[in-house]
């Protein structure tokens, strides 16, 4: 939260936002599932201008062992920005921020996966986001929920990723980059749809009370949307393998 | 599949502590919304431009203040610069393990400075030597001496407090030297969930067996400026509210009682 | 000595692979020196000042181009600067790991690096700003997406696609962006070595089964301009000339089908 | 040792040192033991303008397993400068110097210690210099030595440290800041009172054999001293844990 | 290859090179053999103004165990240059472009070593370039060989390095560091003589089809020689080596 | 406990070296002050600003002298550098391990760095060429090619042996390449103490069961300049004087017929 440029409008008398959503409006969102063949489950989200790919592997044995857990299985998450993804390249390789975001959306995982089935494995979650455009731990968490189901790991629900914030004073709905730069907070959130738990929350900036339980409630909302779209995504991959199917039954 | 004796005793102390928190209990006494005992001693590094030793209960850390002279990140070039580390010591645990920052270190190190940036304690604008070319770099450098649980409040109270005794030394450069200009007073409190109950300032024994931990920073208006959901279990709603009052309450107590402000 | 399971298969795989490539035959089907189907999707990342998405057969990777201000070596002030760099992310493959560039991935980088600087595809002189003080920098990064074998074609074509399509975004510096300066249009091909049979392009069930690998780059004029051989086998000189004439030949078909050239 | 700029006086007419000391006089000295909770000994000590915590866990299996030593423990000293301990900001982590002074240090102990009542384990001193002034090294080695007591560790004897040096072309005792920037040559040392044996030595800049005699001579001295502060320093501890169990035993 | 400087002259009016050499004419080589004491075995190698040093230890058990082959010796070539081996002083540790070498080297002397005879087994082959004048990881690799019958490993036969290249249009054989630098080509290469089989090749710059010919077929005719002065070498060694084992039987 | 073949072996070799030493008797001969062979070759590395090699019986290292530009530190604004680095390279001992340096490598490397600059053999102030801006840095990098014990004495003669044939290559900078600025000749001679006796230039068997180690380097006066205990066994006080006596004779000897001081 840069918050310093008071004279940058992000958005006009009409309550519009600079790409011209309302308030409580999301950016489009694109899912696809099982887009790798060696990964053992995939996803592929496009939100907003955000591009992330999610690749799933596991329950394997944990490596190296002493990293095993007796009762359950552990799910390692990485999130990782390609070099290109971002307006100044990227050095390779893990920084603190990404460690930090890793450790985050592998726990909001947790919540959400049986773990205690798979003892003594790992679960791999490999977050790789191609282009970056606010939001990318929520994009890539919501679609490694996905990648999971496409991979076979039994869950409770599937997690759902959103975020809210405040520009000009306002609460709204899923921040952009530049409301992201020059607004005044974000608060990043994750929860599992069928039970409404808070799996993963975060959050910089300002907000009274009143406005972050503005926040919470607009993201929740939003979440039920975003849940559908997941669950269309599964639907369309295994309608579209039906056909494949049959042609392999022929052969 | 058969249970280690580790797990046994494990799971009966976990189940223990749930029962006397659900019953309005903690292990060592306090109330679900009390803190630990708090001592801060500020100036215990004379050396460094600011610095404050934190004890919260039988956890113990020490922060320290650097001021140096260093060059603006390029697209910040009217600011100066915070940076904060955390070192967990192999002397503060058995757990702990030399090597570089763990990724419990690098969270703790983030979330501090996160309540200490998005509060806009420090007025980064006031601390440029000469705009784009050369500006005042603060460094928080925490080291954790003894660790009983809940380094989050302790280093972010530590920080807070070192910060707000720090001077910049302009004397290096042919000014006077004068006190780090503080713009807001930021305060992080950590809550553990605990079976269903939320308690304030998880000991060691209470963040074992914690199946979610939640940091609320305020400042002093009540305004929420940070948060951390941390650990591999879910809160709810309620939870988090509830948790995010009692920050502003505690908060304002330690503000004032112990930061003097 | 008796060996493991997992010896036997790889044994009888071998074997099966030799055979039927000794009587001109592959696995999926292909003639010898037929390449997978080849899909290049530049612009997928329009953040990056160049990018191209390729798809050889089941192996995908993605490449990123991003050209930055920096200094000039200090021997070559009069040169814009070209790093690449390769990354074999463990979602490719699970015998991928995380942590620091492989020596796989080393070789690699360098090897795609080598096709694309020593045929001076870039012309490097075009992109000083200010001699020995600031020149264009272009970084080619290459994400390993899935890994089905033959990384070195897949990424060399992504980066010479993705260079094609690359900008310099000079309107940092107040001029106006204008496309790189290329001067040559490389093309790498590589082959296999099974059994005694030499194949191009291989997928990764051969690349297992392989005793030797080479990689030959050519410019559109025929000539070769970089070569690489792999693996702890041999080739023979006739086997070399033959794979050069085959890269010669397909480089000049993907030049015009799939590079636009 | 700087030893360049001859002008600046470190010793006036009446051969008082800039802090007001005699030739062979200490800085002031304080120990105190058993001051952490986590660990099994410990020890914190103010000598001149350095403060030095120390802590101490073992006997313990030693880790990773190809370290262990079927014969004895082998005792793991880590001496680690906090960032902020020193005029300009050090980097976080070892550099070659702590390395070193590791080394050196861990080998004193090791002369005292009966390391083969414990073998395959290892005895882990860590060292923290939270504010440094000189003498780090030497100040550091003696609370360890006390904090390995505290451990309960079974030795010979305490360590002693105590360096001497050169300045102005005179021997004198245990060098502040200043006087190791601008002296002639610095000599740290540490011995075991009770055989006289020398464990730790070290030596740069420039004695004549004679000075390097008068050098010894004067830290032995002051050796016998710096371990009746040890030895206090640990009964204080014992004294004042009396009244704690009483207490404990009428609950 | 820079090739860029088409003003610099690499051959004069009469085919000579600036070093004096005719187009088809290799540096002058010299090799030693058994120089070290710890190792197995060890050569030293001067080719031109290039010193490389060779040990060979093993085979011997492969640590870390996983790194163990069940069915054969893993070859593992480590390559690096001195930090004084060249005109601007190198970082120590291994770099991209000596991992690379290492590596090319390794898969070159697995083409003849009979590594199947040693399973589970490391060969270790450590070659330090003391100085370098282009050409370094032929010569490494030549002295390789060496090293490895002085340590007693089987072999198909010696592998043999030689490079040629191109200058001033033309393809000459072994380029030193200012045809490297300005010149159009390199293409280093290395055989097996006996079967004539190449396992090592690299090449970069620019070679029609008809100069690559020329070139490889150059290389070639020289590995014969430079087989020779191997041979030489060991036969030097093992002559020198008698005398003295008349001697030890005296004793 | 009962006693590995590998630790009953070592304890007789102990022991029998011990007995020998005694009887002021060493294995290979020596006198108890008696240095091995020593040979020095210097400008093996002609490309180098200098170079030496050096042989102490069957130990050999090679030294080589970088002298390059760059910026003097902060606090020192007019003087030179002076760096020192030694690898222990895998080449030289079945022990040495390829990766970052280990504990001894940096103790080697420091305290060969301690005898030449607090014996300042080198005039660093004469290293200047802009003051605070440009300075010679003086690379020392000691390459070990052959380990038979001792390395510090081995290094630091080729240290001092490779200073003294080293030249600043001021034709960089347009004037003439001239001499490094030499104004003493530091030597280090080692000890170890095997049972209750001291020895001089131990090899690696006497090392091997050595309880404590001692480095004093003297120079051209007598002086001693640098000293250091090693390993974990203590010494006298008798026992350093004596070994601080034979440093001064033996260095005397060693700058005279081997360094040409």
């Amino acid at each position: 939260m840069g918050g310093t440029q008071s004279d940058i409008k992000l958005m006009n008398e009409e309550g519009l936002r600079i790409d011209g959503r309302k308030f409580n409006e999301l950016r489009p969102i694109r899912i696809e599932v099982g887009v790798l063949n060696r990964a053992d489950g995939s996803a592929y989200i496009e939100w907003g201008g955000n591009k992330v790919l999610v690749a799933v592997y596991g329950p394997r044995e944990a490596f190296p062992k002493h990293t095993q857990n007796p009762s359950r299985a552990i799910i390692n998450a990485r999130y990782n920005m390609a070099a290109f993804s971002v307006d100044e390249r990227k050095r390779p390789g893990p920084d603190r921020r990404a460690v930090e975001i890793s450790k985050v959306i592998g726990e909001a995982l947790e919540c959400a996966v049986f773990t205690e089935q798979f003892p003594r494995t790992s679960i791999d979650v490999y977050i790789e986001v191609l282009q970056a455009d606010a939001g990318t731990r929520i994009a890539g968490l919501t679609a490694a929920s996905v990648a999971l189901v496409d991979a076979g790991i039994p869950m409770k629900d599937m997690v759902v990723g959103c975020a809210a914030g405040k520009i000009d004073g306002k609460v709204v709905l899923d921040l952009n980059k530049e409301e992201d730069n020059y607004g005044q907070a974000d608060l990043p959130m994750a929860i599992i749809p069928r039970t409404q738990e808070i799996v993963l929350l975060q959050m910089d900036g300002n907000l009274t009370r009143e406005e972050l339980e503005e926040a919470v409630e607009m993201s929740k909302k939003a979440a039920t949307y975003i849940s559908d779209l997941q669950k269309e995504a599964l639907m369309a991959k295994y309608k579209s393998q039906e056909p494949e199917k049959e042609g392999e039954r022929d052969e | 599949m058969s249970k280690s004796a580790d797990e046994i005793v494990y799971g009966l102390k976990r189940e223990y502590l749930e029962k006397i928190c659900a019953e309005g209990n903690r292990i060592d006494g306090r109330k679900l919304d009390e803190m630990r005992n708090l001592v801060v001693n500020t100036n215990f590094v004379p050396r460094a431009e600011g610095s404050a030793e934190v004890r919260l209960g039988d956890t113990r850390v020490l922060v320290g203040i650097k001021v140096e002279q260093g060059e603006p990140f390029p697209d910040t070039p009217k600011s100066g610069i915070l940076t904060t580390n955390a070192e967990m010591l192999p002397m503060a645990s058995p757990i702990f393990e030399s090597g570089p920052p763990s990724e419990d270190a690098i969270e703790l190190a983030r979330v501090v400075d996160r309540g200490i940036r998005e509060s806009k304690m420090i007025d980064l604008d006031k601390l440029v030597i000469k705009e784009g070319e050369k500006v005042w770099v603060v460094f928080i450098d925490m080291h954790i001496l003894d660790y009983d649980g809940n380094l989050i409040d302790a280093c972010s109270i530590g920080a807070v407090a070192a910060l707000l005794n720090s001077k910049v030394p302009a004397s290096e450069i042919g000014a006077e030297d004068y006190p780090l200009p503080i713009s807001h007073v930021p305060v992080t409190i950590t809550f553990a969930k605990i079976g269903s109950t939320v308690v304030a300032d998880p000991n060691l024994e209470e963040e074992e067996v914690a199946s979610a931990r939640l940091s609320v920073a305020t400042n002093e208006n009540g305004d929420v400026v940070a948060m951390q959901k941390g650990l591999g279990g879910s809160i709810t709603k309620e939870e988090l509210f509830s948790a995010v009052d009692t920050s502003i309450k505690v908060g304002k107590d330690i503000r004032k009682r112990v930061l003097g402000r």
